[in-house]
């Protein structure tokens, strides 16, 4: 089996799975009862230098309560996957990431990240290697099935797959050239979810993203959620719990968790505030301004969520068909 | 155009719209293809399949997607699932068509959303390939939507994030690409492009209203090929225009 | 990326993923009614010395009128992915199978097959080669992922690998030892759901098998259902579809389909019926009284049911919690 | 044993009952591991997570399962997935206990399930691995249930179906397979035996009620490691007893 082709890019989070194996059997298989706040959840679980992620489309179940206390707590030197917009920016734009398995980061309709920008060009983030969205999410499986790697036709013949740390192989069976993308293992998993009970069984509504492959790719995993329900609730339909408890750390109730992303059937999302972002982001003043005002000059969600105003939430909530309820 | 009865982006979401067919299935990205998805459903290709991806499959494009991800890219649909299952269906050979985007194109369809000048020291780090590349690898059409100058229209593009035809015919499939697979249209507020058959370089086939062939070369950074009978489009019709205005962005939220 | 061994079973069924990809282009995207009745799916859309796949566990969700049906037209030379207990039992009780890949084909509780015994012991099957049930399961996930291949640590260090057509390569990430799986693609596969559409968009109640990955991974996709559904009810709850449409070629509607299996929340295993068919095959003259019995002796899929009897098919019924609706 | 209370079923289900230890996660198969599980939850592990291959993850096992795809093998469960989730939960390390059986086993562990003579002209066809390989792959312990007896015991079996120690030390590891994973216990109705820590060869630890260490030896085709203390197993108790026939398998679909 030949390697017709190696990308350049580092490993940025170099794995071996017997490790992540016995990490897996030190975690408990007893139903504990894990919920605590968002500031206890980051400092027991989250530590400077990590290998983060967070799972999320767009703005869609951003676990933004999660990222504005990791900001608040400053862990520094973060590596991150990344595919965001609003809360991948926030981290950039407070400094506290170091190096990018980068897929996408910008503003979508707003246009390019001004924070991405500043900090790649600087050399404050010190590496980005690229990938495409679904490859970063097979990483995610490959970690998640347990084996070394996944095989994609994505990323062949591009400049992407030289600045990838994936391998091009001739396949074995129909000596096709085929790339092959190494797992992925996080330190620490960040997924904002609709319900959960008390032992992070999870569930979430519509659309799945890459929920079920990144909770399952975490060595620590932090749930928020918008509502902590009954264990007798996700046993009577075990077929809508996506993340089982035993791979959960920390479960955080966050209503509005995601603000000023949406969760879907609850609440739409902030477009204003996304909007304000889009514009205090263009200069570090204005970007610090808006930091100050939404992050550090808070103590926690709850008073993130009295700033923006029950008025306001009330609002995005009846912008959904059905009242968000 | 400015004193014409619509903008750019309005022309773009009909000449877009127009390259729908009824009966595909067709993978939507944030913007303008989401609006000549909809507008599409509306008027000529009403069982167009969308999807989105991270998971929406078949959606009813009633209310227009603010994103790729939220409650209206799976709204009524026949299928809701996650970003793996979408893109391995599209690397299965499910999807016909796929909707583009970057900062730079060349003549063989090769996109940038990377980076402008080095990759280790960027002179502009852009957003990154998102899900382009996977879209660009596996579709078996890609449609590029640009704005056409001679920035964006270049001879080479300074980093290959989505695959084009890459270095001409046969390069694809040389590198592993699904057989058969490829660039198929550019629409811009210029033009309609699509490629050579054989040489798989890029083909002007059609010139929006009220501009001329010399113009689309103008602000082309390379030399076009032309088609033998390069057309005029239309301008969007009043029907198209009302229905996208008053029904599909009714918000005016992207036009 | 260095070959270690190479199994030695032969592929039964040898892949171009191209021309998997322009197969599936040429299936139709439009909403197209394909209600027909066994007889009709089976004669369209199988042939003699096709590799054809059923999805289920043990004997629940087994497609069986469809299995019957195969027997009744004689079907033959086919090549089979095998695990399973009742219904490829009466396959090769039948003498329709020439090749396996094999995982399971057994009794359960009740034994040994004894059909599989005297076709395989006397080569009438030509040839079996071995997986682990994850295995097939991945195979079909491989297919389904559009990829060559896909890794795993089942199946090292075995017998099951030598007989099988695995490879093992070193991981080029991490050097160790690792088994890939070929794609399987099938040229048929036999799916028994809880509900689908007139167009085959499938729902699945409870745990899912492999019903995603095969799905994915046939060519032709014969879906039996116990009812059919309005569409309306599918864009109610789209993520419940875990087939969608376009994927699907016949939608048989087939109240009590798996009998003598089981439908979870909706009717029982019919016990004594599998111990008669644990009983009959221990002898040639015994099977082939039960087959023309249970099926040669019978039209179609309601003439089986008028054997099994209203009374009968209703106390199995009762025996779910709620009564089987 | 045939003057006994309990038949040698009944023995060996409460012998692999309790090794299931109350608040581990076991995969579970049909038969004798799904009553040695409900019995455990019914007495001294309450919660013991059950696995079961087709997706189902703690199940309340009040209802027996008569397969390990039925409804009662996912009844009020935390999960219900499919068999890729399953096994590969198992392969990422988090199922500590698995169960197996087969035709014959070997001093290191082996199992075999596939065939008996030469497999491509076999005496006699078995089965198959089914799950087995998988459970014998990546579970961190396996759990032999086993008939007892020379034929079944041999030193070297026909077909390595389901991996135990191979070799011996270090080769599952060599092999690929996952680093501290492998056989823990073989339950018969002769004894319950262990593997040699640095031999990795299968030791005698206790003998079944009744039950002669040199009976065990006669009834195994190669010779037994012998502990140093081999104790004597209880009898099943009256409780356990009453709880199996009355409760766990009042149907008596297998006692």
């Amino acid at each position: 089996m030949k390697i017709i082709q190696d990308g350049n890019g580092p490993l940025l989070q170099p794995f071996d799975l017997d490790d992540f194996r016995d990490f897996n059997r030190s975690k408990p298989r007893a139903l504990v009862d894990k919920r605590m706040n968002e500031a206890e959840a980051v400092s027991r679980f989250i530590n400077n230098g990590d290998y983060i992620g967070t799972e999320l489309y767009g703005t869609v179940r951003c676990p933004q309560s999660l990222v504005n206390e990791i900001v608040r707590q400053g862990k520094k030197e973060l590596r991150v996957a990344g595919q965001g917009v609003y809360e991948l920016d926030i981290l950039l734009a407070a400094g506290l990431v170091k190096a990018l398995d980068h897929t996408y980061i910008g503003l979508e309709v707003y246009g390019l990240s001004h924070c991405l920008r500043r900090e790649v060009e600087s050399g404050r983030v010190e590496q980005c290697v690229e990938w495409s969205n679904a490859a970063i999410a097979w990483r995610f499986k490959a970690a998640a099935m347990g084996v070394p790697f996944l095989p994609t036709r994505s990323m062949l013949g591009t400049d992407t797959l030289k600045y990838s740390a994936a391998k091009v192989v001739e396949d074995p069976f129909g000596g096709q050239p085929i790339a092959l993308l190494p797992a992925l293992i996080l330190d620490v998993g960040l997924i904002h979810v609709h319900r959960a009970d008390r032992y992070g069984n999870a569930q979430i509504e519509g659309i799945s993203g890459f929920a079920e492959e990144m909770a399952r790719a975490s060595k620590r995993l932090i749930i928020s959620t918008e509502e902590i329900i009954p264990t007798g609730q996700i046993r009577e339909h075990p077929e809508k719990t996506l993340i089982p408890y035993y791979l959960v750390d920390a479960v955080v109730e966050a209503p509005f968790g995601s603000h000023p992303g949406e969760m879907c059937y609850r609440y739409e999302r902030d477009e204003p505030q996304i909007k304000a972002w889009a514009r205090a982001s263009r200069e570090p003043e204005s970007t610090q301004a808006y930091l100050d005002r939404y992050i550090y000059d808070l103590n926690d969600h709850q008073e993130y969520l009295n700033l923006i105003g029950e008025e306001r939430l009330q609002e995005l909530q009846a912008m959904v068909p059905g009242g968000g309820k | 155009m400015t004193t014409s009865s619509y903008n750019p982006t309005e022309l773009m979401i009909c000449t877009a719209s127009r390259l729908m067919e009824d009966n595909t299935t067709a993978f939507i990205g944030t913007g303008i293809p989401m609006l000549a998805a909809a507008l599409a459903q509306k008027t000529h290709a009403p069982n167009l399949v969308s999807i989105f991806e991270f998971g929406g499959t078949g959606a009813l494009l009633e209310d227009l997607p603010l994103a790729v991800g939220e409650r209206r890219s799976f709204h009524r649909a026949l299928a809701a699932s996650g970003i793996l299952d979408v893109v391995e269906t599209a690397q299965r050979g499910f999807i016909d068509y796929g909707f583009l985007g970057g900062a730079q194109i060349d003549p063989y369809g090769n996109l940038n959303s990377t980076v402008i000048g080095d990759h280790d020291a960027p002179k502009v780090r852009l957003p990154g390939s998102g899900g382009g590349n996977d879209v660009g690898s596996h579709c078996w059409h890609t449609i590029a939507i640009m704005q056409h100058d001679s920035r964006r229209f270049v001879p080479r593009v300074d980093f290959i994030t989505t695959p084009g035809y890459l270095t001409g015919p046969g390069a694809r499939e040389e590198a592993g690409l699904p057989r058969g697979s490829g660039p198929y249209r550019v629409v811009t507020p210029l033009a309609v492009l699509g490629y050579h058959p054989q040489e798989k370089r890029m083909i002007l086939l059609a010139t929006q209203p009220d501009v001329s062939v010399e113009q689309v070369q103008e602000n082309t950074g390379f030399e076009l090929l032309l088609a033998e009978n390069i057309s005029q489009n239309p301008p969007p019709s009043p029907a198209e225009l009302s229905i996208l205005r008053d029904d599909v962005d009714r918000d005016r939220f992207y036009i």
